[in-house]
């Protein structure tokens, strides 16, 4: 079959083979990730190394980080179409397919990780409303379905699909309304970003993750919301950076890039002083308050009090500053680090909600817990990632993903 | 999740939570009937009805 | 999105211009007859499915989800009724520590059985397959719950003086053992389904009640006021 | 309209989206979707219990000799849950995790399902499913022909006990057949009875009023880790707890010791020591009962004897212990041995206590007899709160065995085990005796064949190594066990007994208890395999070896056997389940002794003084022995026993393992306690994997690092490392047995090692 | 949750666990495993896949020989009452599915397996290890599923279980009572398991609601404590101990608070 229908006219693409040993490449990772969750799914979760004490694992985090950092889609839609800036638009599309990556990542994940896949759906038909996980629940599938009807329309764009009239028609009247859509979408993810925050900060027999008063809602949802606004457009620049030294093509103009940082940048520093704050007040009220020096939940080899610091001086403060910074934005090698550090903060962040606080002791006579992912959790953690790389690549090939890679890269 | 499943409740919290998801799934269900049905008459119309694709 | 890209646009417009051969099969072909006509097809196979899928889903599936089984004897309730003298209790009792025995054993049934005592087959069956080598009858029970269930007859029938009729129908009355239908996949009994595959309308006079746990809820609702705990009923 | 592959695949997808569309409003992806989540509910593979009447049958637990009273719950006659039995005398319904978690040798999976005929080598697990027909008369036929051939003291059997029907069965089945070797398996009770024996002149089985004692001094009995009958202990200390003072004296933090009012660590095998020198402190400050000591005890003072030579007297003896120096030999400060023996004095129910752990290795002589001197001090001797000879309750009367002239010349053979010889006159049986005599013996072994029932010594005897060297030699073996132990997987032949919950047994309760009770073990289950009351299968036997053996049972089988046992008392045992006979002898007659000196003798003239210490009888010290090189072997390895573990002839359930901690076994692996201070400088961390040496044994083992345990000293449970039963036992942890040997007691030839000396080096 | 109390002579069962006469036998586990089918493996001693509806615990004062204590310390469900109002007990409020529940008549936390989906979400937001998933599907060799008792199901793979407070007795006991027409259930009606198998009877079980209850003077003992009470689980198993480093081990206290202090302090709260 010939490609050449297929691709975007005006814009160039490797040949077909080179595409194809990519491709295979990451569909032989994306296959050991699938064997490992039929595997699960077949002999049940005995397969992970999960247990009684370690029962929010790699997974639960990889759930988190991925929706953190899939938070660029409703963020820049969140500027895009409500906020109203328009040079966004030259990024969004890219926002909204590593968004629905991310989302459909944390959908099967979440699929995976229950013991009962089968019976997952009475999150949903027997919802408590009271627990976090069922907000989480409804606004990620909302979410995602947001997501779906932001990707159709670029999708239908594909020269050969919009041929036909109705998808073309279809195309064209979703865009009509995508900010209604897109508006929708930033409702759900604050939502659903805050109620991720709510998961760890309602456990209140978890001393390392409970908080109190104003610092449990809103304060807990707030951090969760502002983290993923903040990092997620981080992460959209580091993917686009890193496609852009792949297809070795400018993508997406600079100007754009700067002002996505920028914003990033200042959503970062907003987000770690009142991380800050909300430290300070949990170290020094609410942990004493139930009998804990804050000394006490970095007192494993592991869990050093370098992790509080890395969190929010290094992979906070740091990059926050750099971004807010005229020159340091402006310097593509700082951009990077700034970019990068930020995207690690946020991980880095989910994984203390969830395996720091699994791994506190909180009988005074218990031992810090111990816990090491098996290969079958370690493979169905890759897999978004070698579907993610599968999904970008075919995009960035046969749809018009970046309105200004025409313009950039001129065909003689 | 619906006002005849065994958990129902009306009280707040399921009016608030309930009402905002069923508000967001409502819009998302409405904006995709419309274009779809938008779409099926501007295709079965042809070229009738060009005001849409003009508008770009 | 890319609403304002004009290559968008231009490259649809395009199209034909660069790819004019598949024009007499493209649909989208704006005014070629063929296409109108099939428009047409489409929307009747779109029909054919449509309505073949409703009706296999409404009188073939309910055939295939369930088998069907003859109970190993046709039981006469209403011969039994008449001649009992404290009704259905008579087989179906408590036993002292109030739990209820449910299906008779043989034990219940061997004072009057000892010998068939009418030549009616299955009563010689009776004596013959399962008095007689001391064999228990594997009845199938309708109203049979998962195990996950905890009923207390004694709540219901003492407690709160309901009769078995309430839940269970005439069936003290039958003359004849109804077909068991058990559910393929989960092995319900459909009656704990109700008989309605899509459980609407209420079940007829003398019917038994539909029991899954909504049923039970909803009586519990009206009766008591509120819905009750989870181990009120799950063991 | 043409249908080429295009519109083929435009009206396809017309047909599915039309009935994707219809089937959404057709119940059928609904009620689906819901079976489909039932289905997970009520998954095939996931067990349906049964549902029907709850009844509850009593019965006697005899899993172990405690003897306690139980209860089952049956549903629709399957027995689905064991509890303690709030009727039985002795443990009123307190009920051990073992008796709980019967049921799991009922269904378990190392029951022994019919009888069963070696076919590969011994211990190769191959085995041939034959007749019981075919079993008994094989065994009949080998038995036969070693009488034939004049041997019949070849044959030996070991058993579980000695009280009670059954083993009465067996020895008369032995007795009339030929054979002195009727061996019992050791026990605690072996020492104490026979320090009771000596200073009493009474042979009894051993009975502490605990009940009714306010002060217990225990050297190292494991009170609350499975002693006598774990029910009753675990009865009396939740409910006297407040009103008793418990002092535990062991080189170990044990359970007991937990909860005692106070634990004193002391050196193993010094405990006689601190019971002379505690003696010391009782005499020099006049804190004993006078009355007692003046009026109904002999030996106290120096004492001439009919030929004129003087014989130091205990007081003399004891005064060569004092505090200063038994503080030495023991490790416990002086201060500590003075107080102690005041309080134990000044009591006003002392009792004083011995045998270790569980009490399965009976121990030192001089060590009994210098606890019972204790209890002799304080007047406590056949009264309540007292210590006192329990006679058997004799209601096993049958007709006289008349025995044939082989029968007639073996039994005046002698014991292959030396019990009853003129080096161990006292001693009924020496079962740790017998490894060694067959290692030992040139040509063939003096054991031909070798029956065993209610035993698993190739598990429980010390040094297994020579154990399984002694059972190769026998030719045949036989095994009666209802389970797949040990011993039955080494044996020829499998008799399978019925479990205990199949079958009828009267149960005399354990050493220790201070009452006489007699329970009636009924079956609470139809047999569930094709098994056989070991009763039976003897009377078969001797039925098959015909002549004056077949005459000796004149019953059809055991339950005739019992009725007639039990005569008049057939009827209210078989309606009440337990018989008690309250043990309760008026004052005067209570210090009536059968020993040569009609009083209690503190210096025991029955005993061999030829093997003893300046050839006195009386209770000296000599430390008892620990096996290994001082500078090899650095440290002192000792066993502990524990209620989570059974190390007796019955195996833990699999229930029991489960609640094993993770300090103690972890994966397959044991954990040895060690001291932080001595690990220290061995350099081991908790969780280091390490090899432990002793001069019988090797093994691997993990650290846990301890506090309750002394410097220098390292210490392992007993009950692990099995290798027979099933996978749920098997190949977990190690059996002290192998690192340990036995050490003979000088004066009765019972085993008295709890200890031996040990290395460690990391792994 | 919000749902009102209907029953005017609701209950509060609980327990009262005296730590100084627990011998650590473990018969309360053993008791309970055969009460309620749980399920047991070929290889048990990694406590943290093993199902124990009460785990014994034991627990030192960390001080060297010869000063070393050991105390024991059986650990059922505490069936939490929870933050402020009965029924937000950290595990309940964070079920999505209503799996686990707070029966307002008993006071106890129900858990449904066939509900119960696997997210785990209750075993995170427990403190006390209560809960227990279900890593593999139960096997019980040879007949040994002939010993299952009809009265409480056995789970299935994928599903968290934890102690019911043997719930089904409760019933059972109701069962009876309706029978004979009576309201009420005497004391002794209804018992767990771990309190009847307890040997030395340390286990004390009945309705905290009710002055004539023996439980409800126990818990008002001066040497009464309750296990993370500062963490506001409001947990209805109390315990006992004379010794002072066990009380103070069953909550966490920076070093120079005193545990009866703060216990006065949070107990104002409820």
């Amino acid at each position: 079959m010939k490609e050449t229908p297929l691709i975007p006219a005006g814009v160039k693409r490797c040949s077909t083979w080179q595409f194809s040993l990519w491709m295979t490449a990451a569909t032989a990772v994306l296959a050991w990730g699938v064997y490992a969750m039929i595997l699960i799914w077949w002999k049940g979760l005995n397969q992970t190394n999960m247990n009684d004490a370690y029962g929010f694992a790699l997974w639960i985090w990889a759930d988190l980080a991925i929706i953190a950092i899939g938070g660029g889609a409703f963020f820049s839609g969140f500027l895009t179409y409500i906020i109203g800036k328009k040079e966004l638009k030259n990024i969004i599309n890219f926002a909204v397919i590593i968004g629905f990556i991310c989302y459909s990542c944390a959908l099967l994940i979440l699929a995976i990780d229950i013991g009962q896949p089968l019976r997952g759906w009475f999150i949903f038909w027997h919802a408590n409303v009271h627990s976090m996980l069922t907000e989480v629940a409804f606004c990620l599938s909302c979410y995602f379905a947001v997501l779906t009807i932001e990707f159709i329309p670029l999708i239908l764009e594909n020269p050969k699909l919009n041929k036909k009239p109705f998808l073309h028609h279809l195309s064209h009247n979703m865009h009509g309304i995508m900010a209604i859509f897109a508006a929708t979408g930033v409702f759900l993810s604050f939502f659903h970003q805050g109620s991720l925050g709510g998961v760890a900060g309602v456990l209140y027999g978890r001393p390392f993750a409970f908080r109190e008063h104003i610092f449990i809602w809103p304060w807990t949802f707030f951090l969760f919301t502002w983290s993923a606004a903040a990092c997620g457009p981080c992460f959209t620049i580091l993917v686009t950076w890193i496609t852009e030294k792949i297809t070795r093509k400018k993508l997406v103009k600079q100007s754009v890039i700067q002002l996505f940082a920028k914003i990033s940048g200042w959503m970062i520093i907003t987000y770690i002083i009142a991380k800050t704050i909300d430290t300070v007040y949990w170290a020094f009220v609410t942990a004493p308050g139930m009998g804990f020096t804050l000394m006490d939940f970095y007192a494993s080899p592991t869990y050093n009090i370098g992790i509080l610091f890395a969190e929010i001086v290094l992979c906070g403060f740091i990059p926050g500053l750099i971004l807010i910074t005229k020159r340091g934005r402006e310097n593509s090698f700082l951009l990077m680090t700034a970019v990068i550090l930020a995207v690690i903060g946020v991980c880095l962040n989910r994984w203390v909600m969830v395996l720091q606080v699994m791994a506190v002791p909180v009988f005074s006579f218990n031992d810090w817990y111990t816990y090491w992912p098996s290969w079958q959790e370690v493979a169905t953690t890759v897999l978004p990632v070698a579907y993610g790389i599968i999904v970008i690549s075919l995009a960035h090939r046969y749809l018009p993903v970046f309105p200004q890679e025409k313009e950039l890269n001129p065909i003689d | 999740m619906f006002p005849f499943c065994f958990e129902w409740a009306w009280d707040m919290s399921h009016v608030v939570f309930m009402g905002a998801l069923w508000y967001a799934l409502s819009i998302i269900g409405a904006g995709l009937t419309f274009a779809i049905v938008k779409s099926v008459f501007d295709s079965a119309g042809g070229g009738h009805d060009d005001q849409d694709p003009g508008h770009h | 999105m890319s609403s304002t890209d004009p290559n968008q646009t231009v490259s649809t417009e395009a199209a034909p211009e660069t790819a004019p051969t598949p024009v007499d099969h493209e649909p989208e072909t704006n005014d070629s007859p063929p296409s109108k006509s099939s428009g047409w097809a489409v929307f009747l196979f779109f029909m054919i499915g449509f309505v073949g899928s409703i009706l296999s889903g409404w009188i073939l599936f309910p055939e295939l989800l369930y088998s069907k089984k003859d109970q190993p004897i046709d039981f006469n309730h209403a011969v039994h009724l008449d001649m009992v003298s404290d009704e259905c209790n008579s087989c179906h009792y408590f036993r002292d520590d109030g739990s209820f025995a449910g299906m008779p054993d043989l034990s219940s049934c061997v004072d009057c059985h000892e010998e068939a005592q009418t030549d009616d087959p299955e009563e010689i069956k009776f004596v013959d397959e399962y008095v007689t080598p001391g064999i228990e009858v594997p009845w199938l029970n309708h109203s049979k719950q998962p195990d996950c269930v905890f009923f207390s007859h004694s709540a219901h029938v003492i407690g709160a003086d309901m009769s078995c009729e309430s839940c269970h129908g005439d069936i003290g009355t039958s003359e004849h053992t109804r077909v068991f239908e058990e559910n393929r996949l989960t092995g319900y009994s459909r009656d704990i389904w109700g008989h309605s595959i899509s459980r609407l309308g209420k079940p007829e006079a003398g019917e038994p009640l539909p029991m899954k746990m909504n049923d039970c809820a909803k009586c519990h609702k009206e009766e008591t006021g509120h819905k009750g705990a989870c181990f009120q009923c799950h063991k | 309209m043409k249908i080429d592959r295009r519109s083929f695949l435009t009206y396809g997808t017309a047909l599915v989206l039309g009935g994707a569309a219809g089937s959404m409003l057709t119940p059928a992806p609904w009620k689906l979707t819901d079976d489909v989540a039932i289905w997970t509910q009520n998954w095939p593979w996931t067990p349906v219990p049964e549902d029907g009447e709850i009844t509850y049958k009593q019965s006697v637990c005899t899993l172990c000799p405690g003897g306690c009273g139980i209860n089952v719950r049956l549903v629709n006659g399957r027995p689905i849950k064991i509890e303690g039995s709030k009727d039985h005398p002795a443990n009123k319904g307190s009920l051990c995790p073992m008796g709980i978690s019967g049921l799991q040798y009922l269904y378990g999976p190392s029951r022994v399902t019919s009888p069963l005929k070696r076919e590969g080598k011994r211990g190769e697990g191959k085995w041939k499913k034959v007749s019981w027909e075919e079993a008994l008369t094989a065994v009949a036929k080998k038995l036969a022909e070693l009488r034939e051939n004049g041997r019949p003291q070849s044959v030996a059997c070991i058993t579980g006990s000695d009280r009670g029907t059954i083993p009465n069965l067996i020895g008369r089945f032995l007795t009339a057949y030929g054979s002195p070797n009727y061996i019992r398996s050791a026990n605690a009770q072996d020492a104490i009875e026979q320090a009771i024996y000596l200073a009493q002149g009474k042979q009894g089985t051993p009975g502490f009023d605990i009940e009714k004692a306010d002060f217990i001094l225990s050297f190292g009995s494991g009170l609350l880790d499975g002693w006598g009958s774990p029910g009753r202990m675990f009865n009396l200390y939740g409910n006297q707890k407040p009103a008793k003072k418990i002092i535990q004296i062991e080189p170990r933090l044990s359970d007991t010791a937990a909860k005692a009012t106070q634990w004193i660590g002391i050196n193993p095998g010094t405990e006689g020591a601190l019971a002379l020198g505690i003696a010391h402190v009782i005499i020099k400050e006049s804190l004993y009962d006078r009355n007692f000591v003046e009026n109904y005890a002999f030996g106290f003072d120096d004492w001439t004897d009919d030929n004129g030579k003087a014989h130091d007297g205990f007081a003399k003896m004891a005064k060569k212990f004092a505090p200063e120096k038994v503080s030495r030999i023991t490790g416990i400060p002086k201060a500590e041995i003075v107080s102690l023996a005041r309080a134990f004095a000044r009591a006003s129910k002392p009792i004083a206590l011995n045998g270790r752990g569980h009490g399965s290795v009976p121990g030192s002589i001089d060590e009994s007899l210098a606890v019972q001197s204790l209890n002799a001090l304080v007047g406590n001797i056949n009264k309540p709160g007292g210590i006192s000879a329990m006679p058997d309750s004799n209601y096993a009367k049958w007709p006289e065995v008349n025995i044939d002239e082989i029968a007639s010349k073996g039994m005046q053979q002698p014991r292959i085990d030396g019990a009853g010889s003129e080096q161990f006159p006292n001693t009924r049986f020496l079962l740790n005796r017998l490894p060694e005599i067959i290692n030992s013996a040139q040509g063939e072994s003096p054991i031909q064949a070798l029956m065993v029932t209610d035993a698993n010594p190739l598990y429980t005897l010390p040094d297994t190594a020579a154990t399984k060297k002694a059972f190769d030699r026998i030719p045949f073996i036989v095994s009666f066990s209802p389970y797949m132990d040990e011993t039955a997987s080494h044996a020829d032949y499998i008799l399978p007994n019925h479990s205990y919950l199949e079958r009828l047994q009267d149960v005399p309760t354990s050493t220790g208890i201070s009452l006489q009770v007699t329970g009636l073990a009924k079956p609470v289950v139809k047999p569930l395999y094709d098994t056989k009351h070991v009763g039976d299968s003897f009377i078969h036997m001797a039925k098959a070896l015909g002549g004056f053996i077949e005459n000796a049972f004149p019953w059809d089988d055991y339950e005739a056997f019992l009725k007639e046992t039990l005569n008049d008392q057939w009827r209210k045992f078989k309606r009440k389940g337990v018989i008690e006979i309250e043990h309760n002898l008026p004052e005067p007659l209570a210090y009536t002794f059968n020993t040569v000196s009609g009083k209690f003798e503190f210096y025991p003239t029955a005993r061999n003084s030829a093997t003893q210490k300046e050839n006195s009888a009386l209770p000296s010290y000599t430390p008892v022995p620990i096996e290994g090189d001082v500078q090899r072997f650095k440290l002192v390895l000792i066993p502990y026993d524990s209620i989570r573990l059974a190390s007796g002839y019955m195996a833990n359930a699999p229930f029991m393992t489960k609640t094993v901690d993770d300090t103690v076994l972890k994966n397959q692996i044991g954990l040895l306690e060690i001291n932080p201070a001595t690990a220290k400088e061995l350099s081991l961390k908790e969780g280091d994997t390490a090899i432990l040496t002793t001069p019988k044994g090797k093994a691997t083992v993990k650290i846990h690092l301890y506090e309750g345990i002394m410097p220098g000293i390292i210490a392992m449970p007993r009950g692990l490392g099995h290798t027979a039963y099933s996978e749920y036992l098997a190949d977990k942890g190690t059996n002290f047995n192998e690192l340990i040997g036995p050490i003979e007691d000088p004066t009765s030839g019972l085993d008295m090692a709890w200890g031996i000396r040990a290395k460690l080096t990391r792994a | 949750m919000k749902e009102k109390n209907n029953h005017k002579h609701a209950k509060r069962y609980g327990m009262v666990i005296d730590l100084d006469k627990c011998t650590g036998c473990g018969s309360c586990m053993v008791g309970c495993y055969s009460e309620n089918n749980v399920p047991f493996k070929t290889d048990e001693t990694n406590k943290l896949d093993s199902i124990n509806w009460i785990q014994v615990y034991k627990i030192t004062n960390g001080k060297p020989f010869p000063n070393t204590e050991v105390c024991y310390l059986p650990m059922p469900c505490m069936q939490c009452d929870g933050v402020g109002k009965h029924g937000h007990s950290p595990c309940v409020s964070v079920c999505p599915a209503v799996a686990t529940d707070y029966d307002y008549e008993t006071g106890i936390v129900s858990q449904i397996y066939t509900r119960c989906f696997g997210c785990r979400y209750c075993m995170a937001a427990c403190p006390y290890h209560a809960r227990k998933f279900n890593w593999w599907d139960p096997v019980w060799p040879a007949d040994m599923e002939k010993y299952l008792s009809p009265n409480v199901s056995p789970r299935m793979r994928g599903v968290v279980e934890k102690c019911s407070f043997c719930f089904h007795r409760y019933q059972l006991a109701r069962d009876k009572a309706y029978y004979e027409k009576r309201e009420e259930l005497k004391e002794n009606e209804y018992q767990t398991a771990c309190a009847e198998a307890c040997p030395t009877g340390a286990i004390t079980f009945g309705d905290l609601n009710n002055k004539s209850h023996a439980v409800y003077k126990l818990k008002n003992s001066p040497n009464a404590f309750r296990l993370l009470e500062r963490l506001k689980t409001n947990p209805k198993v109390y315990y006992l101990s004379n010794k002072r480093w066990v009380r103070r081990a069953g909550d966490n206290y920076l070093a120079h608070e005193e545990p009866a202090k703060i216990k006065q302090k949070v107990n104002q709260h409820h």
